[in-house]
């Protein structure tokens, strides 16, 4: 059974629609990789799936039930995690904090799951007691995801969590997508760093305009000459 | 058809509290003239505009009371900064004579007012004066002096300083407080530095007045206080206890013959339940009184008729009209007698400038309430 | 009823001079607020420099105060102007680095310091008595004339403010002005001398507060420190400003009408209310004018005319 | 172009940059690489005034212009962007690029009241231009949204933007390919290359996408922990053991693809 | 010395306890909800006039009222907060700022029909200051607000520091959207917020009226100096507040002591402008507040 399964998402800011119908499905112990061109409506999709975005049409189903409209704090609490794209630390808050705030709905947690970030981000136990506003750009996406791992999710999403990231680190952060995943945590992941992330994802959708234009595997899209020349860069 | 009185009160704003008794007051007028045959043939009605004690506000009230509530007279306002404005900017050259009932800036005296603008109770200059015979009169030589930092309290104080130096006292500190503030101990700290006999303390009661004689009786710093009708409130009597308020006097605004009073007296206790006298509500009695009176005898609402019957009615010669007399000067004015308004504080002779002499009295706290034990003269 | 087409037409004078007055503080606001985002919550401490500068200056002289200079009161307000830009410069240079509410506060401290300042020093200003003589223009020609010439002149001056302060927006100004609202260190990337045009505004702003206190005084033909209390002179222009749109100088003009006519008008409500309710209309009053704030506020959450980028230059 | 000597910026405790220098020469596209953290952003925003360095000196072309205000910077020829969007986000796209060419005459607000015919006919040529930097950036329909509409992506777009609507001697690019779609980059790249060659733009550029760098930089330059820790052609940066391990990594991810994953 | 410890040091420190607990509430709501409570001021009178009737009904002492009117306080304030407020939760600052010049207008003329105009007091009569040591006096309700302050402040201290719903604050302050996606119930902070800092308005107005006297202005009358304070500490910053108000209260009465001469330093007239000049100067020395103010 899906994990996630949005279905004919149509809403926007204002008035204004920007997705046109937007089908999106994670299996349980799945990846999945959502790319299209800026401004494609790929992060406004995953705020719908967040109930961050108010939708008109279609709906939301996580494990199960539906949550469409449901305020983030449910779905927090039904084992949904979420990095937006922008503004995604506590600026004034020191690493620590932000990763407690992570887990705010699991304090008992805390100490056990913020080891495992400090192990997979050895930089922010450094800076642990810096406020994340005087990060560099790539230790906040560090600092970010860390934070919503640190509610032990069921479903992560990730809005291009390696935008700004070193080759090293962002090896890295794909490693421990992996390795999230492999621990029973399906994954859905917009990423522009679109060809390495569909190595390792297992299915991929592409938007444009605020629709579904192509979606399957993670190889088949690779090997897609027309998404390749208009995605990933050539 | 009715006439309206124009009523304009600073009712919301700095001296809010003041207004509810003067509000009843004006009431006891207004139904006192209803009952006794109503005026011009018709009733009298209160127009009300509130200035909200500002600048603005005054202009904007007295604008809508001069033209859109077209009253004849207006009675108001009552601090000098809104009388002026009301006057100034609307009154004078709208030609509507206005009635201050409080306002005691001595700017009034020379106001360029085309005889539009009076009032009925004596400048500040005239009182500090006064104020200053009797402080000498009770043989006190050295005072303190704190005043309010707003226009009722400042050119009394001024007048006060001027006439006790000159009459030999010496004033051994003086200090202007704002008013509102959360501690006056400070101000005081300086004012009985050098252990005067008296606090000479021009405020309002219901301001800073009270919190400085109580800040000042706590802590032991003096005994004796001198106020002028600002203070002399009933609210300084409930709050600070008449006990320790025996040594203090006071100087308001008062009539010659009390018989006027007395019988305004009566009736404000007889309507409104209360003793006690409360502040400004004898003159708010007078000046409504007065517009009525001044329009009935000017048989119209024309504003220019009315001004000049107001000084008829207002002053002497003719027959005495108490308050409560309404009906009978209704009467004596039918018939084309001259009448003469004796008001609850006062005679009410308007001089060339339209302000009245004035007669001031001397109160002592006796019992719950405050006694006047003899008038003054400078 | 007795209101007639005269006394009407006399409180419409009266309503027009005082929204039009507003209007002119609104569009000196709208010029440091909606144009370069600078919180000034110090509005009533320039209009008091603007209005005590008019009143010494055109007053006939007087042992009371300063001067009574005796000035023709149109030769007055320029000086007043002039007076409030000097005083808004050093304030300016004080703190225009500090950041939104920072800056109101500070500017709030300095208003208040300016009107203890008249309210204490009577030497200067006559102190908490205030200045009782000040001319108005025209008023030799009388009711209705002389008012009907006051409001010309009154909407001559808001006019003329508001065609520049159109052109200022639609220029490359008042781009200028936007970008270094919205994100200073960008501005400053691309090469717009912050400082420079913060101050540019804020002075600017400040002096048309001048000319609003000027106008103002000239109308009471009065001023005293109850006209500089920052409720009327401060908080109300933010609200009207804030209600018809800020950014928007048809805003600026149309919240200050709007607010205004509430605050007034309300008053011709209540009095209506039954005679026993006399001392509680006033009150009820305030409670509506409240309640009439935050009902439009809830309905145009944006202002009434919200900002809109300018039409193209040509 | 750009000289630096031995510029230290101290943070609180941390040395973000720490007595580093180093040179760009004129009508180089120099590459600037380093962990995250490393100081580059620093860096930038010393060399561009956004705020002063703690020591050490920073010359433009020969002009010592240490602590010289940001905007004194731009208008001698040095434009930048920000890794974070710095958009004005109350303006529509078409007016952030319309703000940015300096001592436009409308900017004083004299001759805006007065001087009307005149701004008018700079307005028409700037327009022109910025009508055209959006075409190459794709984002023509987005040109009357508010710049703070739009997704992320768009406004690295817009940053970029900015610094084409001025002729700069020097461009600063921090990150400029961070979110923005890899088809729309390399065209970008494209573009950086004919600034470079056809209008002699000097451009230093800092960026994680070693597939840009390599296709666009010589020399590249890699800092660490606030220094330089070494410099050269792509190629040798690459086979450059100390870089590999704490920046580049096993590559795995970068060369296209055949990954770690569980595809 | 006794003179000016008794006279300008003690009565600037409860003047300062008021200003603190006032602008504590000021900073809460900033930091969290991002604007300035106009209407502040009003929500002390209204806990003050709470009080009064709680003393005037049961003849409590008003010590015994004030837990009932610190209550009264905080649920005005969160039914404020979703009558008003909460259609604005994601305008700019300065809507809800207006929003609460209206509310402050409602309160204030509520209070004025509801308990009328006149100048009350919670008790009459005079009481001498109770001698500490040698010279040095305090009086009883002196001795009351510091205490009663610094309880209130130690409470806060732990509540922000330790409690989840604090750490939520804290991660709301700085910034909301990330709270809601990081699972906190911001609409649940808001209420805490408000809670919190309506109850410490009520005791701030009480203490007012117990410090001097009760009237409808008494709250509107202290609103310059609490914003005043509430931004020496830096925005956002309880503790700054309470540091900020201390400050400003003390640095007003002790500036009028005859530091030079027989004369007070600084005019009493101008005690107000002492606060507003203290704030300025620390401002151009310190450009966000004593405590670098944005987030809790
Ligand atoms: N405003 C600041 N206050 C305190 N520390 C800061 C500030 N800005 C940057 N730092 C610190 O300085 C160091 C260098 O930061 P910088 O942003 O220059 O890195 P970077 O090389 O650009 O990294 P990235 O590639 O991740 O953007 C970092 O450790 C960062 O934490
Ligand atoms: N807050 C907003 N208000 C109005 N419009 C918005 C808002 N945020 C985004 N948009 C518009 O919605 C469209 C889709 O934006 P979205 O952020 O979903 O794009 P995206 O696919 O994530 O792009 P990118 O790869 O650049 O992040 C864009 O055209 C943008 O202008
Ligand atoms: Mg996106
Ligand atoms: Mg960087």
């Amino acid at each position: 059974m899906a994990l996630l399964e949005a279905q004919g998402m149509v809403g926007g800011y204002g008035g204004m629609d920007i997705l046109n119908g937007v089908d999106i499905t994670v299996d349980t112990q799945e990846i999945v990789v959502i790319i299209g061109a800026n401004g494609a409506g790929k992060s406004t999709a995953m705020k719908a799936l967040f109930g961050l975005v108010a939708l008109r049409g279609g709906n939301v189903r996580f494990d199960g039930a539906d949550v469409t409209g449901l305020a983030p704090n449910h779905l927090v609490a039904r084992g949904m995690g979420y990095v937006p794209q922008e503004r995604n630390v506590f600026r004034n808050l020191t690493v620590r904090e932000n990763l407690e705030m992570g887990a705010f709905l699991k304090p008992a947690a805390t100490a056990r799951v913020m080891a495992q970030v400090f192990d997979l981000f050895p930089v922010l136990a450094e800076k642990a007691k810096q406020p994340a506003g005087e990060l560099s750009g790539g230790q906040r996406q560090m600092v970010a995801v860390g934070r919503a791992l640190m509610a032990e999710p069921r479903l992560l999403m990730l809005d291009e969590p390696t935008a700004g990231l070193s080759p090293l680190v962002m090896e890295q952060i794909f490693e421990r997508i992996v390795a999230v995943n492999r621990a029973g945590i399906g994954i859905l992941l917009v990423e522009q760093n679109a060809r390495q992330a569909l190595a390792i994802a297992h299915r991929g959708y592409v938007l444009a305009t605020g629709r579904n234009r192509f979606a399957g595997t993670a190889a088949a899209l690779l090997g897609n000459p027309d998404i390749g020349q208009s995605f990933l860069g050539g | 058809d009715d006439t309206k009185i124009g009523i304009l009160f600073d009712i919301t704003g700095p001296i809010a509290s003041f207004i509810p008794p003067m509000m009843d007051s004006v009431t006891l007028a207004i139904d006192e003239i209803n009952d006794g045959g109503g005026l011009l043939g018709g009733k009298a009605v209160a127009a009300v505009g509130d200035t909200t004690g500002t600048t603005q506000g005054a202009v904007d009230a007295a604008t809508k009371l001069v033209n859109i509530e077209n009253v004849p007279v207006i009675a108001g306002a009552l601090m000098s900064g809104t009388t002026l404005a009301a006057a100034n900017a609307v009154t004078i050259p709208a030609g509507v004579p206005q009635i201050s009932p409080t306002a005691t800036s001595p700017d009034f005296t020379t106001l360029n007012d085309n005889d539009f603008v009076f009032r009925i109770v004596p400048s500040d200059a005239y009182q500090g004066v006064v104020l200053a015979r009797l402080v000498l009169d009770q043989g006190i030589k050295t005072v303190a002096l704190t005043y309010a930092n707003n226009d009722y309290a400042t050119p009394l104080a001024t007048g006060f300083a001027a006439a006790y130096k000159a009459g030999g006292g010496t004033i051994a500190a003086e200090v202007k407080h704002e008013e509102k503030q959360q501690s006056y101990m400070s101000e005081l700290g300086t004012l009985a530095k050098d252990k005067p006999e008296a606090l000479v303390l021009i405020a309002y009661a219901g301001d800073s007045g009270t919190t400085i004689v109580k800040e000042a009786l706590e802590n032991g710093l003096f005994t004796r206080f001198v106020g002028t009708d600002g203070l002399r409130d009933n609210k300084l009597i409930e709050q600070i206890g008449a006990e320790n308020l025996a040594d203090s006097f006071f100087t308001s605004p008062s009539a010659p013959e009390s018989e006027a009073a007395a019988a305004f007296e009566a009736l404000y206790t007889a309507k409104f339940q209360t003793t006690k006298d409360k502040i400004f509500i004898g003159q708010t009695y007078d000046s409504v009184m007065l517009a009525a009176l001044a329009v009935e005898k000017a048989g119209s609402t024309d504003r220019a008729k009315v001004r000049d019957a107001l000084r008829e009615v207002a002053s002497a010669p003719g027959e005495k009209i108490l308050p409560g007399e309404w009906k009978k000067a209704k009467e004596l004015l039918a018939a084309g007698k001259d009448i003469d308004y004796s008001g609850a504080t006062g005679e009410m002779e308007f001089d060339g400038n339209g302000d009245i002499p004035g007669v001031i009295g001397h109160f002592v706290v006796e019992g719950d309430g405050y006694k006047q034990v003899g008038l003054v003269n400078p | 009823m007795d209101i007639t087409l005269y006394g009407l037409m006399m409180y419409g004078l009266a309503l027009l001079t005082m929204m039009a007055i507003y209007g002119v503080l609104c569009l000196a606001l709208n010029l440091q607020w909606g144009f370069a985002g600078l919180f000034n919550a110090g509005i009533a401490g320039f209009f008091a420099v603007g209005a005590y500068a008019t009143a010494i200056l055109t007053a006939p002289e007087s042992p009371n105060h300063l001067g009574g200079y005796g000035w023709p009161p149109l030769l007055a307000l320029p000086v007043a102007m002039a007076l409030a830009g000097i005083i808004a410069w050093p304030v300016g240079r004080i703190c225009l680095g500090l950041k939104g509410d920072y800056l109101a506060m500070a500017t709030i401290g300095i208003a208040e310091i300016i009107r203890l300042v008249f309210k204490n020093e009577s030497w200067l200003a006559n102190g908490t008595m205030g200045i009782s003589t000040v001319p108005r223009p025209f008023e030799s020609l009388g009711q209705p004339w002389g008012n009907l010439a006051f409001l010309a002149l009154v909407l001559a001056i808001v006019i003329a403010l508001y065609f520049s302060a159109e052109r200022a927006w639609v220029s490359p100004w008042g781009r200028a002005m936007r970008a270094i609202r919205d994100n200073e260190t960008a501005a400053a990337a691309i090469g717009k001398d912050v400082v420079r045009f913060r101050l540019e505004a804020f002075v600017l702003g400040a002096m048309v507060m001048g000319l609003g206190g000027g106008l103002s005084a000239m109308y009471f033909k009065f001023i005293g420190a109850t006209a500089t209390e920052p409720l009327l002179t401060t908080f109300l222009v933010w609200v009207m400003l804030i209600i018809g749109g800020s950014g928007n100088n048809k805003g600026a003009l149309l919240g200050a009408a709007l607010v205004w006519l509430i605050w007034s008008g309300t008053e011709l409500f209540t009095n209506r209310l039954p005679a026993e309710w006399i001392t509680r209309s006033s009150y009820i009053r305030t409670l509506l004018i409240g309640v009439l704030l935050i009902v439009v506020l809830q309905r145009f959450a944006k202002g009434v005319l919200p900002e809109r980028p300018p039409k193209r230059i040509d | 172009m750009i000289r630096v000597d031995n510029i230290t910026k101290r943070f609180g405790g941390i040395r973000a940059v720490d007595d580093c220098s180093l040179h760009v020469t004129k009508g180089s596209i120099t590459g600037l690489i380093g962990p995250n953290g490393a100081g580059k952003s620093t860096l930038f925003n010393i060399i561009a005034g956004t705020f002063p360095p703690d020591g050490g000196s920073v010359q433009l072309d020969g002009v010592d212009v240490t602590g010289w205000p940001a905007h004194r910077l731009f208008r001698a020829g040095l434009a930048r962007t920000f890794q974070i969007a710095h958009e004005f986000a109350r303006m529509t796209v078409l007016e952030n690029l319309l703000a940015v060419p300096a001592g436009q005459a409308g900017e004083n607000l004299l001759t805006a009241w007065t001087g009307w015919a005149r701004v008018r006919r700079e307005e028409a040529a700037i327009r022109q231009r910025a009508e055209a930097v959006l075409g190459e950036l794709r984002l023509e329909h987005v040109a009357h949204e508010l710049a703070g509409n739009l997704s992320g992506g768009q406004k690295k777009l817009v940053e970029l933007a900015r610094t084409m609507m001025w002729q700069p001697k020097v461009v600063l690019l921090d990150e400029i390919g961070a979110g923005v779609n890899r088809t729309l980059l390399s065209e970008i790249a494209g573009e950086i290359e004919r600034l470079n060659r056809d209008h002699g733009y000097t451009f230093f550029v800092i960026e994680h996408d070693m597939d840009l760098i390599a296709r666009l930089c010589h020399p590249v330059i890699v800092m660490a922990e606030g220094r330089v820790l070494t410099q050269g052609s792509m190629a040798e940066i690459r086979r450059n053991e100390a870089v590999i391990e704490a920046y580049l990594g096993g590559g795995r991810t970068n060369q296209n693809g055949a990954g770690i994953g569980a595809a | 010395m006794a003179e000016f410890i008794n006279l300008y040091l003690i009565p600037g420190i409860a003047i300062g306890c008021i200003y603190a607990l006032g602008a504590v509430g000021i900073s809460l709501v900033f930091a969290i909800l991002r604007f300035a409570h106009f209407a502040h001021g009003d929500v002390m009178t209204l806990g003050a006039y709470i009080a009064y009737s709680l003393v005037a009904a049961f003849g409590w002492s008003v010590y015994a009222a004030l837990p009932f009117a610190l209550l009264g306080g905080a649920i005005a304030c969160v039914a404020i907060d979703r009558t008003v407020y909460r259609p604005f939760r994601r305008a700019p600052g300065i809507i809800v700022v207006i929003a609460s010049f209206g509310v402050m207008l409602v309160l204030r003329s509520a209070i004025q029909l509801g308990w009328g105009v006149d100048v009350l007091a919670y008790e009459t009569g005079i009481r001498r200051p109770l001698p500490l040591f040698g010279d040095i006096r305090m009086a009883q309700k002196h001795i009351i607000i510091i205490a009663v302050s610094i309880a209130i402040a130690a409470a806060l201290h732990w509540f922000l520091s330790s409690s989840r719903m604090g750490k939520a604050m804290r991660a709301m302050s700085d910034d909301a959207d990330l709270a809601r996606v990081s699972g906190i119930d911001t609409e649940r902070v808001v209420r805490w917020t408000w809670l919190i800092g309506g109850g410490l308005a009520a005791a701030a107005g009480i203490f007012a009226g117990i410090n001097t006297k009760l009237h409808p202005g008494i709250g509107w009358d202290l609103l310059l100096p609490l914003f005043a304070a509430a931004i020496l500490g830096g925005i956002g910053r309880p503790y700054g507040a309470i540091v900020g108000g201390l400050s400003i209260g003390i640095a007003q009465e002790v500036a009028t002591y005859p530091w030079i001469g027989g004369d007070p330093l600084v005019p009493p007239a101008y005690k107000n402008a002492v606060a507003f000049f203290v704030m300025v100067a620390m401002l151009v020395w310190r450009p966000t507040g004593l405590f670098k103010g944005r987030v809790l």
